[in-house]
């Protein structure tokens, strides 16, 4: 059974307004849980989500008395979306004791952090969907989405099978994320014999891709496949109704939450997402986007968010089972199959991976009414 | 019009004018004579409000001491510096305008009084539409002296004005300072080209290593043997 | 600062020893990784002023120095497996090459205009680490750069490494002051002080220029090695314009024209943030507030105000 | 004749379309002090630099010895034995008086950056002859108490002679001064006047010497040119050139000429 | 010309209109303070969430809204002045370069704490209009900022080489003590430019909302591009804002149609270190040497 899903009272600013949540009430020491993530910087919008979704799972186990009698305290720390500092933000966790940790999600990022994690041991949780994250030798990864490699795969299949793409173009950010799942996706589309007939690039900063966007269509492509975060997405969505661009649209997850649907507005009618989870989908996610918007006003709600719960849900269950000892734990998460998270199921396969599908959606006004769940159980 | 009592400038710990006291009357010349370092740069930039100093200086009845420069020179005190500062980017002639803009004159005197700098210093006239950058030493000097006048000051503050400039034009310049002295204006004159400055003053005062150590018409002091031996030395 | 004739030795022997000692009090790996990027960035900030502090030349291309040490001695390490003492070599030498060679063609633009010059080499140079997928892996960066060892004994442990680390910062400031008290330190700083002056006095400013970057960029090489292999992990992120504002600020901070100023700005300013990680998302905004009111109320930063308090006590500044 | 030590040929500079210097031909015979002097703005300083080498000519040639330095950059010219002080005192601000004469010790002294960083005893022992000359040049021109102090402490007359020291620190043959005697006073012109005179005579200096101040200028010239919108309108000793007409008429005034040439302009 | 080269030149010389704008908020106080300000994104980015809470969150109709935001954007300039400013008017460039720089940090961070992290759309005054003209698709909006910043470039020329102030202003930005001696308000003066720079600075983010979104980036982004063509127009030039802002616009737009996406930031630099070893002037940039 999944975790408590309903808050209770007393509202937060943002999860970086205080630095942790719950105290000792009883029993001993507090457990404590480290997430590093972006509170300031280029990548807050998503970092407070993770923050965020922690911290609610923890606050609705405190309520319940906690965990063995132990109340749970979240310890933020923020990495400024910069390599260093993310190591800094880690260790200075490190010096509190954490039991496990919760990591950013932009690949480098947690790169950075993992010679510190290696050394110290623990189990460590993050919704980053770059593949070489769980190639790591040490298996101390627990990855909350689904990786670049599976949705690549989704999204492509997708394109040609369910909506006849017979000539794709592709957009995607010239960084990890961008790069990362372009190769998938052309890989899996010259698979499926539709190769893409332009894939174009931008600076994640950059706030025009207009000639991009006449690029792949100047190249007669029949569908955009656009694999872009969220700021972008919107971008890329309202420059595309702009220009009128005339082809269908087929997101990748940035198109799937608030923080796209604001700046879309319009211009999202019509346009196919791949997502991670069906948050607010799905009428059973309900509770918990009440829950969150009640204690977090200020956090856009999406599978960061969920993610993140359900993974703070599952790692304190296994100490509930297994105790505090950070190899118990990590036995005991591996052990975790078919979790009914907020998100979706989740089973951690040997590198790590917990979640395994991908569900396809569909803009309708400013509506994302999901289409189908594909499962890839590897 | 102009009194200074008691002046004292440091510049941070180390004391540049001590105690000095000298009055400037209105359409007089006064020269200030003293070797190098003896002060007399000093003293003008503490009239003009450059550095901070203790003492009094009043100027038409009126305490000047704590008032930005921009208010000195508003109730007619103009300064010309040492080492010229003209405004590189600006051409010549704006050179001019800017100078008279700051204390608010009316387009119409502007544009006159550019005119008549420009007929004092004919050499100016030639570059009137060069960048002060590109002047020469000597033009550079022309223009900062012009500058000065464009305020249509009471009281005006010349700091070395001979400096780089040829002798036919030193000649005119002191004619000149003269006939500002003859429209009105007083003039408090620092000047290494001690001889001729002497001449001119009608007052002058001898300034040593921070303190006034003598003074008196400027025709006294040229005769003076103390003086001739420090400052007017065997040369010119 | 550069006029005074008699250093206070004395202060550099208790600094020095102060760092030797530091370590011991510092236990937890949080403190001993912040050492050793207070190290790094010391470096880092020397090496600044050797190009700005000395030379009078704003390079903001310090951090993409920086990242072709640490991308040159990662390369070299994991993929062509050399040992990391040759990473500690070549990543110094490329860094020293890249200078020279943007300097070369820079040489005839003054102040400003060379400086925007810069900002256009750092945004290229990040942008070969993020395409030039083959060599530089792109924007996922480097993993499993491994840790230098000295006979045997790893110095993985980050209590060893800053050992290293200050070593080689000692040999730097070294280096860099002797540097300074020679006739090309004298020829640097005239050509910052009036290049057309030291052109007339026979000071070649056009080649000394390129021996400023040169030796500049060979320093943030190292200071780049030093990083790869503390971190263990390069991206193209860890090296971005902000990161050469920092050391900007830092230098600044320290007092540009004084070699102290510098190591000492870099440990603060290290520091500042992390001491005020308590403050949370707030810490960001006090941390800007905090750095402009440090160079309001501290003009020509701590070597200025250690020279005030020097002149307060009758010594000479 | 022997060639001289200095020789400009044809010299013209135009900048846009004012022609600061206009086909000057001039020659300075070794060992001589030449004094170069015209009205402001008629290319005196623009004539040093294009000398000096800060600036390129338009036309024509500049001949050291006999030997065409007109395609050699400044520094370089400097190592061939020219050196100067600029009009508007250009000293390095944040470096000692000392260091400021040290600094010019560059082109004479050779120690690159592997010996700087060793500290060879080779190098060591140039850096100590290269301050030992220094102090000297500083004692030379009488400031060797301010060779600690910052240039701009200094009285402005005094940051004059440290720029000759910095001058001499290059080891000129041919020594071009602009307008060194500005802002002195008397006394102070006249131990300038003793300073290039022995510069001259014991160090065997030639000397071009660019100043307004005519009792200095003919005391210490052997020859002058006179320039007037950047062409030579007289050349000859001082005694000769005092009298030149077009020279009291365009730049002397009636003051400095002597009664013959008042004479002769009043019958103009 | 086909329809495709000319909708990419449209789409180059929008963006390149924003940069020229954004540039003019530097060259501004170039010529009147002679600081390069770091923080002049950030008071575009200021403008734009005010323009965002005024307007979408207090109601405001846009026309009404944006006075305001100009009289809030000039009072933001007044309190900078004031604090990373004044304190440090006698020190130079870098040391400007630097507080400007903590400034912006402390701008965008205190942005974040009243606006959060999450970026907001903006589409006032034209909405979602887009005019076809023979097949290219041209944005009222980018017409309104090319509009403006033509009609504000015309404004500093004028302001700065034809009016009294304007041309004090110029002669405080280069030696501001003479200028003190003149009489010169450079204290007033200086706090007057602040105010319009800033005011500028929130025009521009009022105009580029509806382009860029409004989010806590977008100063740092348009500040770089921006002062990247002040530099090609030519330093403190105020046509070379714009001259500049185009070139460098439409040159990105080509260049990453015609060579490389992935370069495309790279191409700005490259033709900016062009211009900088074969024009190092800029387009219009004036002459000011050193003279010795
Ligand atoms: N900014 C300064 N900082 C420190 N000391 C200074 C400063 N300006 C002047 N002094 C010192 O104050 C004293 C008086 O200098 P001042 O410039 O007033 O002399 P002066 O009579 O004008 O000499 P000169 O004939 O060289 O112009 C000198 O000893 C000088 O060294
Ligand atoms: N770089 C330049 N650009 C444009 N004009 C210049 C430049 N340099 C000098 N000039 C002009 O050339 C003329 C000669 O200047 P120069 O400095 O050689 O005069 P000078 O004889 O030294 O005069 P002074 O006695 O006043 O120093 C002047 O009219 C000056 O304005
Ligand atoms: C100086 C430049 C690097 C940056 C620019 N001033 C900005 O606001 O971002
Ligand atoms: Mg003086
Ligand atoms: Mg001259």
């Amino acid at each position: 059974g999944g975790g408590p899903q309903s808050g209770g009272a007393g509202t937060q600013k943002g999860p970086g307004a205080a630095q942790t949540t719950g105290q000792a009430a009883s029993g001993g020491e507090p457990i404590v849980i480290g997430v590093v993530t972006s509170l300031t910087g280029p990548l807050a919008a998503t970092g407070v989500q993770v923050a965020a979704g922690v911290r609610l799972a923890a606050k609705e186990w405190n309520e319940k008395g906690g965990v063995k009698g132990r109340q749970v305290e979240v310890v933020v720390e923020d990495d400024a979306g910069n390599p260093s500092t993310a190591v800094n933000a880690f260790n200075k966790i490190l010096g509190r004791k954490p039991v496990a940790m919760f990591a950013p999600t932009f690949t480098p990022l947690v790169m950075a952090m993992y010679e510190g994690i290696k050394q110290a041991g623990l189990p460590v949780f993050t919704s980053a969907t770059g593949v070489p994250i769980t190639k790591q030798p040490e298996k101390l990864f627990f990855r909350l989405r689904t990786n670049d490699e599976k949705a690549g795969r989704i999204i492509a299949q997708y394109a040609v099978q369910e909506l006849k793409a017979k000539r794709p173009g592709i957009l995607y950010p010239n960084n990890d994320y961008g790069k990362g799942g372009y190769q998938v996706i052309k890989t899996t589309l010259e698979e499926l014999g539709a190769p893409p007939v332009a894939a174009e690039t931008f600076t994640q900063t950059d706030k025009d891709v207009s000639a991009q966007l006449l690029k792949i269509k100047r190249a007669g492509a029949d569908l955009l496949i656009a694999w872009t975060v969220p700021a972008d997405s919107g971008l890329v969505a309202k420059q595309a109704r702009q220009l009128d661009l005339g082809i269908p649209i087929l997101g990748g997850p940035g198109f799937g939450t608030e923080e796209y649907l604001e700046l879309a507005g319009e211009a999202t009618d019509g346009i196919h997402v791949l997502l991670d989870a069906a948050v607010g989908l799905d009428e059973k996610t309900r509770p918990f986007v009440e829950a969150v918007k009640k204690n977090f006003p200020d956090v856009p709600v999406s599978f960061v968010v969920s993610t993140n719960y359900d993974g703070a849900n599952m790692l304190l269950q296994a100490i509930e089972k297994a105790g505090t000892d950070p190899a118990a734990i990590r036995r005991a998460l591996h052990e975790v199959k078919g979790y009914a998270g907020v998100s979706g199921p989740y089973s951690f396969d040997a590198d790590g991976n917990g979640l395994h599908q991908g569900v396809l959606a569909r803009w309708e006004g400013r509506k994302l009414v999901p289409l189908k769940t594909v499962n890839v159980p590897d | 019009m102009l009194e200074v009592e008691n002046l004292e400038v440091f510049y941070g710990p180390v004391q540049a004018l001590f105690g000095v006291s000298l009055r400037v009357e209105a359409g007089e010349i006064v020269t200030l004579v003293g070797r190098n370092g003896a002060g007399k740069s000093t003293l003008l930039r503490a009239i003009s409000g450059l550095v901070p100093a203790c003492g009094s200086v009043r100027f038409a009845g009126e305490e000047l001491l704590g008032r930005a420069p921009e208010q000195i020179v508003r109730r007619g005190v103009a300064h010309v510096p040492e080492g010229r500062r003209i405004f590189p980017g600006l051409t010549v002639v704006e050179n001019l305008q800017v100078a008279a803009y700051a204390v608010g004159a009316p387009e119409a005197r502007v544009r006159e009084d550019v005119g008549r700098v420009l007929d004092l210093f004919p050499g100016l006239r030639a570059r009137s539409r060069s960048y002060g950058w590109s002047l020469s030493g000597g033009e550079q000097q022309m223009l900062a002296i012009g500058r000065g006048l464009m305020a249509r000051p009471r009281l005006l503050l010349l700091d070395e004005p001979s400096l780089g400039l040829a002798p036919l034009l030193v000649d005119e310049l002191f004619r000149t300072i003269g006939e500002i002295r003859s429209a009105g204006t007083a003039v408090l004159l620092a000047e290494q080209n001690a001889a001729m400055a002497l001449a001119l003053a009608d007052r002058a005062y001898v300034l040593e290593n921070g303190r006034i150590t003598r003074e008196g018409p400027g025709s006294e002091l040229l005769q003076d043997e103390g003086v001739i031996a420090a400052y007017l030395g065997g040369g010119a | 600062m550069s006029a005074s004739p008699t250093r206070p030795e004395a202060l550099w022997l208790v600094a020095l020893a102060g760092a030797l000692v530091v370590p011991a009090l510092a236990w937890a790996p949080y403190s001993q990784v912040l050492l050793n990027m207070a190290v790094i960035n010391a470096i880092n900030t020397v090496a600044l002023y050797v190009l700005f502090g000395l030379t009078g030349i704003l390079s903001v291309a310090q951090a993409a120095f920086w990242a072709i040490g640490a991308y040159t001695s990662a390369i070299l390490t994991v993929d062509g497996h050399l040992p990391v003492w040759l990473g500690f070599v070549a990543a110094p030498a490329a860094a020293g090459l890249a200078g020279a060679a943007l300097a070369l063609p820079t040489l005839g633009l003054r102040s400003h205009y060379l400086t925007i010059a810069t900002i256009g080499f750092a945004e290229v140079t990040r942008l070969v680490l993020v395409n030039w997928e083959p060599v530089t892996r792109g924007p996922s960066g480097i993993s499993g750069i491994p840790a230098p060892s000295l006979g045997g004994l790893s110095l993985a442990p980050y209590r060893l490494y800053y050992y290293l680390g200050l070593a080689l910062l000692v040999l730097v400031a070294v280096a860099v002051e002797r540097l300074r008290r020679s006739r090309l330190g004298r020829g640097l700083e005239a050509v910052r002080d009036d290049e057309l002056a030291a052109e007339s006095s026979g000071i070649p400013a056009a080649r000394l220029k390129v021996l400023a970057f040169s030796v500049s960029a060979l320093l943030s090489g190292l200071a780049g090695a030093l990083y790869a292999h503390l971190q263990r992990y390069v991206s193209p992120d860890a090296f971005t314009l902000d990161h050469t504002m920092q050391m900007l600020a830092m230098l600044m901070v320290g007092g540009r024209r004084s070699l102290g100023g510098a190591i000492a700005g870099a440990v603060l300013l290290t520091y500042l943030p992390e001491a005020l990680r308590g403050l949370q998302d707030w810490y960001m905004a006090i941390y800007g507030g905090g750095l402009l009111a440090i160079l309001v109320f501290l003009p020509g930063g701590l070597a200025g105000a250690a020279a005030r308090v020097r002149v307060r006590r009758g010594r000479p500044a | 004749m022997t060639t001289p030590a200095l020789a400009l040929r044809g010299l013209t500079k135009a900048f846009g379309g004012l022609v600061a210097v206009d086909g000057l031909d001039m020659a300075v015979r070794p060992g001589e002090v030449h004094g170069l002097i015209g009205p402001n703005g008629s290319g005196k300083s623009t004539t040093l630099n294009l000398i000096s080498g800060l600036l390129r000519p338009t036309r024509g040639q500049v001949l050291l010895e006999g030997r065409d330095v007109t395609g050699q950059g400044a520094a370089a010219r400097v190592r061939l034995g020219i050196a100067r002080t600029f009009q508007n005192i250009r000293l390095f601000r944040h470096l000692t008086v000392l260091d400021n004469v040290l600094a010019a010790t560059y082109p004479r002294t050779r120690a690159g950056l592997l010996a700087v960083l060793a500290r060879t005893p080779a190098m060591r022992s140039e850096e100590e002859a290269a301050r030992r000359r220094s102090l000297e040049l500083l004692d030379l021109v009488g400031l060797g108490r301010r060779a600690a102090d910052l240039p701009g402490d200094l009285p402005y007359a005094q940051q004059r002679l440290v720029e000759i020291a910095r001058a001499l620190a290059t080891g000129p043959r041919v020594l071009l001064l602009d307008e060194p005697a500005a802002g002195m006073n008397p006394a102070e012109k006249q131990e300038l006047l003793a300073l290039i005179r022995r510069l001259n005579r014991e160090f065997g200096l030639t000397v071009v010497l660019v100043e307004h101040d005519m009792s200095l200028v003919m005391q210490a010239c052997d020859r002058i040119t006179v320039l007037n919108f950047g062409s030579r309108v007289a050349e000859g000793t001082p005694q000769e050139v005092r009298r030149h007409p077009e020279v009291v008429r365009a730049y002397l005034g009636t003051r400095f000429a002597d009664p013959a040439a008042r004479e002769a302009r009043s019958g103009a | 010309m086909d329809g495709y080269l000319l909708q990419l030149l449209v789409t180059g010389l929008a963006m390149g209109s924003i940069y020229g704008l954004v540039a003019l908020g530097f060259v501004l106080l170039v010529n009147s303070v002679n600081i390069v300000n770091f923080a002049q994104g950030e008071f575009a980015m200021l403008g734009a969430f005010l323009i965002y809470s005024v307007a979408t969150g207090a109601g405001l109709p846009f026309w009404a809204a944006l006075p305001a935001v100009l009289v809030l954007g000039a009072g933001i300039g007044l309190v900078f002045e004031r604090l990373a400013y004044r304190p440090l008017r006698r020190e130079d460039l870098v040391t400007h370069l630097v507080a400007t720089l903590a400034a912006s940090v402390l701008l965008r961070n205190l942005a974040q704490q009243i606006w959060g992290p999450v970026p907001y759309s903006f589409t006032e005054p034209f909405g979602d209009r887009v005019w076809k003209v023979g097949g290219v698709v041209i944005l009222p909006q980018h017409v309104l900022i090319l509009g403006v910043t033509a009609l504000l470039v015309g404004l500093l020329y004028v302001f700065f080489f034809h009016t009294r102030t304007g041309k004090m202003l110029r002669a405080a930005s280069q030696d501001r003590q003479a200028a003190q001696l003149l009489g010169i308000p450079v204290t007033r003066l200086g706090a007057l430019t602040f105010t319009l720079a800033a005011a500028l600075g929130a025009l521009a983010g009022v105009l580029v909302a509806p382009v860029f979104f409004v989010n806590l980036d977008m100063g740092f982004v348009m500040g770089l591009k921006a002062f990247v063509a002040s530099i090609i127009g030519g330093w403190g030039s105020v046509p070379g804002a714009i001259a500049g802002g185009l070139v460098v616009g439409v040159v990105e737009v080509l260049a990453a149609t015609y060579l490389s996406s992935q370069y495309k930031d790279a191409f700005a630099f490259l033709i900016l270190v062009l211009f900088l070893i074969l024009l190092p002037r800029g387009i219009f940039g004036e002459r000011i040497a050193d003279k010795a």
